[in-house]
């Protein structure tokens, strides 16, 4: 332990100034995952609009209404909370927040550059995926808890998709793994000084984009939420904060897969030039949260005995293959 | 550090928790439950006696990985019972399935 | 450093809880606005503008039951993968004649699944 | 001498596990089950096992929780369950257990158990991964076929029997 100061006053400044408790309250910690997940919702909007030929959020401030997303916040924070009256409560409220949590949570796991990462974990990549394993029980009791029939079914749904497009998930990443020799998610941006992954890995980052967009549950892989059919799925009941929570979850969920993918396939914090670590790693956030933003306006909804089966056949067996392709490559270039 | 029997001691009220509820509880399911918590018992006890040694054995860590394998197996297959005993009874108090009684 | 000798992962769960706190605190300080005495109408679930008939939990989706056995089995196959490919080169054969059976003994299943989920027929 | 990090995450899992057996809802019962599991996912984490401890939370939480909460939601509601009258013999003898085996045996002898220290390269990642998969290679494909029996098992005793 390093030495407190005795009284109260200059002790609570030294912990708050400490780098911990900066990096878990500011970057990358709790303040920019709330601004970066209300200019998301801002971007998805306003980039769906543009696809569409429409023009989206322009009123609140000049540029473009960017602020539009805060000002929803602060709309539906100051909402009643209406909770139906046949609902569980304890899941009803719980769940949203620690589906925040828990995309909270992942973000934590990201270095974004060689200081501005919260814990550098051994086992990262294995700890990220696990994480994500919890959010169908979440899903499920949201759904669950509100005693409606629409809820129910899209938490249903929401079970059988993101089990089912998990182990793609899992599989895609181990070529990553494989490549690098290591969990740790710092040690793998550095593998990728010689050469990204996205190269040899090309299929495996194929599987991994579409699978993490249906773990997101966006378009084309929204049924949990299906407006037209089933009204918003398991977040038809929510009211106020709890559907702000239940949304925000979705887009902290877009920034951590964005990140995982340009951490994993992309190099990360690595780049050229006299740029800042940082910024390369934001950077390419960035691109790759845009480039799933724009498959919401480019593709339909599928149906759910056809998202299975691809998902059990198609991306499991390009999964199992990509990893067969990996191991010779490795085996017979030990020079990579 | 924590000296390795407190876990011994949590790994022991899991059992009696565990052995508790399989003998005093009717539902199937909440047997299941039980089960799992003794598992989960005998887990913790092999991972902290597997520290024992210096420097520690990681024989103990794989023998996890195998019993939390079967575990996971071992739920599928009572669950599945429990959907059939379900379909035949419509109801999974095991006391009342008495079918192959003479 | 805060402290030294602490796994990184202990960190890293101290941060999960403290977001968790932050979180269940700004919930506190919102849930604030409250009718005290809210009508029948207002605390009926929702459903689409109707009026709700019948339970809430019904239209049990049970056909693709055989991909949730999957999940549990692929996990556990994900998982021993995971620790093989962390060791890929020190392994060698030895090593990965053991996976490359796992992996092609547990096709055998997946199929049987396919076979089953979603044909009504059979649930 | 005692981590508060270990006493809360004890307290929870057991309190968890108690939950689990006691609650009379089986869906809040499942979801105990799930944070009992995660505290001894965390007591793993305290002994240095990391990956058994992301081995249990995909495994069991991601996977075996959401199982079991599947076929509760499938069941449904169940009446209320009658006390039975074994009841309070076995109450007893799990109190027992518990006092005698855990905190009166293993606390009175807590010199004869020292302090886990951490292991450094011993037991690292790789040297889990070569355990695992050159010693004990022939037992991971015995398991292999017990996970296909088992699972092949389970569909068949869900699926309906067709007339």
């Amino acid at each position: 332990m390093v030495d407190l100061p005795p009284d109260p006053i200059s002790m609570t400044i030294a912990i708050m100034t400490s780098p911990l408790f900066l990096k878990i309250a500011i970057f990358p910690g709790l303040t920019s995952i709330g601004i970066i997940a209300a200019v998301l919702t801002w971007l998805d909007r306003k980039i769906t609009a543009r696809v569409q030929l429409r023009i989206g959020p322009q009123y609140v401030s000049p540029l473009g209404g960017i602020l539009q997303s805060f000002a929803d916040l602060i709309k539906l924070a100051f909402k009643e909370l209406i909770i139906p009256e046949k609902a569980d409560r304890f899941f009803f409220v719980l769940a949203p927040v620690f589906g925040l949590v828990l995309g909270a949570g992942l973000i934590g796991l990201i270095p974004f550059s060689p200081e501005s990462l919260i814990s550098n974990v051994e086992v990262g990549l294995p700890v990220f995926l696990a994480f994500v394993t919890l959010s169908p029980t979440l899903v499920l009791l949201a759904g669950w808890s509100a005693n409606s029939k629409y809820p129910f079914i899209g938490g249903l749904r929401s079970l059988f998709q993101q089990t089912g497009y998990e182990i793609p998930l899992w599989l895609s990443s181990l070529g990553v793994v494989m490549m690098a020799g290591t969990f740790n998610l710092t040690k793998i941006i550095q593998a990728q000084s010689t050469g990204w992954f996205i190269i040899p890995q090309l299929l495996g980052a194929i599987i991994f984009l579409v699978t993490s967009v249906a773990e997101q549950e966006r378009i084309p892989f929204d049924l949990p939420e299906a407006e037209p059919e089933i009204i918003m799925g398991w977040q038809a009941e929510y009211p106020g904060f709890l559907f702000l929570a239940a949304q925000g979850a979705g887009f902290v969920k877009l920034y951590a897969f964005s990140a995982l993918f340009t951490t994993i396939y992309l190099g990360g914090y690595l780049g050229p030039g006299p740029l800042p670590p940082l910024f390369w790693s934001l950077f390419k956030t960035t691109i790759m949260v845009v480039l799933v933003i724009l498959l919401r306006g480019a593709f339909g909804r599928v149906r759910l005995d056809q998202l299975l089966r691809y998902g059990w056949t198609l991306l499991l067996g390009l999964a199992i293959v990509n990893i067969g392709i990996t191991y010779f490559l490795i085996v017979g270039f030990p020079t990579i | 550090m924590e000296p390795l029997s407190s876990f011994f001691a949590v790994s022991a009220i899991l059992l009696g928790i565990g052995v508790y509820g399989m003998t005093t509880k009717r539902s199937a399911i909440r047997i299941i439950f039980s089960v799992e918590l003794v598992y989960n018992a005998a887990n913790l006890n092999i991972i902290a006696f597997s520290r024992l040694r210096n420097p520690p054995l990681v024989t103990g860590q794989v023998l996890v990985l195998f019993s939390i394998s079967l575990a996971a197996m071992e739920a599928a297959v009572g669950l599945a019972i429990i959907i059939l005993a379900f379909r035949l009874n419509a109801d999974i108090d095991l006391r009342k399935m008495t079918k192959l009684k003479g | 450093m805060v402290a030294e000798g602490i796994p990184e992962l202990v960190y890293y769960l101290g941060f999960v809880l403290v977001n968790t706190l932050a979180l269940v605190l700004i919930l506190i300080l919102l849930v604030s606005p409250r009718d005290r005495k809210p009508t029948p109408e207002k605390r009926a679930p929702f459903e689409s503008g109707q009026i709700a008939v019948g339970r809430g939990r019904t239209r049990f989706i049970i056909q693709y039951y055989p991909y949730l056995l999957m999940f549990v089995v692929y996990d556990v196959v994900a998982m021993f993968l995971f620790a093989w490919a962390l060791n890929l080169r020190a392994l060698g054969a030895a090593g990965t004649v053991p996976v490359f059976i796992f992996v092609t003994v547990l096709l055998v299943p997946l199929g049987y699944a396919l076979h089953l989920a979603n044909r009504p027929e059979n649930w | 001498m005692t981590d508060p990090a270990f006493v809360v995450i004890a307290a929870a899992t057991v309190i968890g596990a108690i939950m689990a057996v006691e609650a009379r809802d089986l869906v809040y019962g499942a979801a105990s089950l799930g944070i009992s599991f995660l505290g001894v996912a965390a007591l793993f984490i305290l002994l240095d096992a990391t990956y058994v401890a992301v081995f249990q939370i995909a495994v069991y939480i991601g996977a075996v929780v959401v199982l079991i909460l599947f076929t509760v939601m499938l069941v449904g509601p169940v009446k209320g369950e009658a006390p039975m009258e074994l009841k309070r013999t076995s109450l007893f003898a799990a109190v027992l257990v518990s006092m005698f085996l855990g905190i009166g045996g293993s606390l009175a002898n807590a010199n004869a158990f020292p302090g886990a220290d951490m292991c450094g390269a011993s037991c690292d990642l790789q040297k889990l991964s070569q355990t695992l998969l050159v010693n004990y290679g022939t037992q991971l494909e015995v398991l292999s076929f017990v996970l296909v029996a088992a699972v092949i098992g389970a569909l068949t005793l869900a699926k309906a029997e067709k007339d």
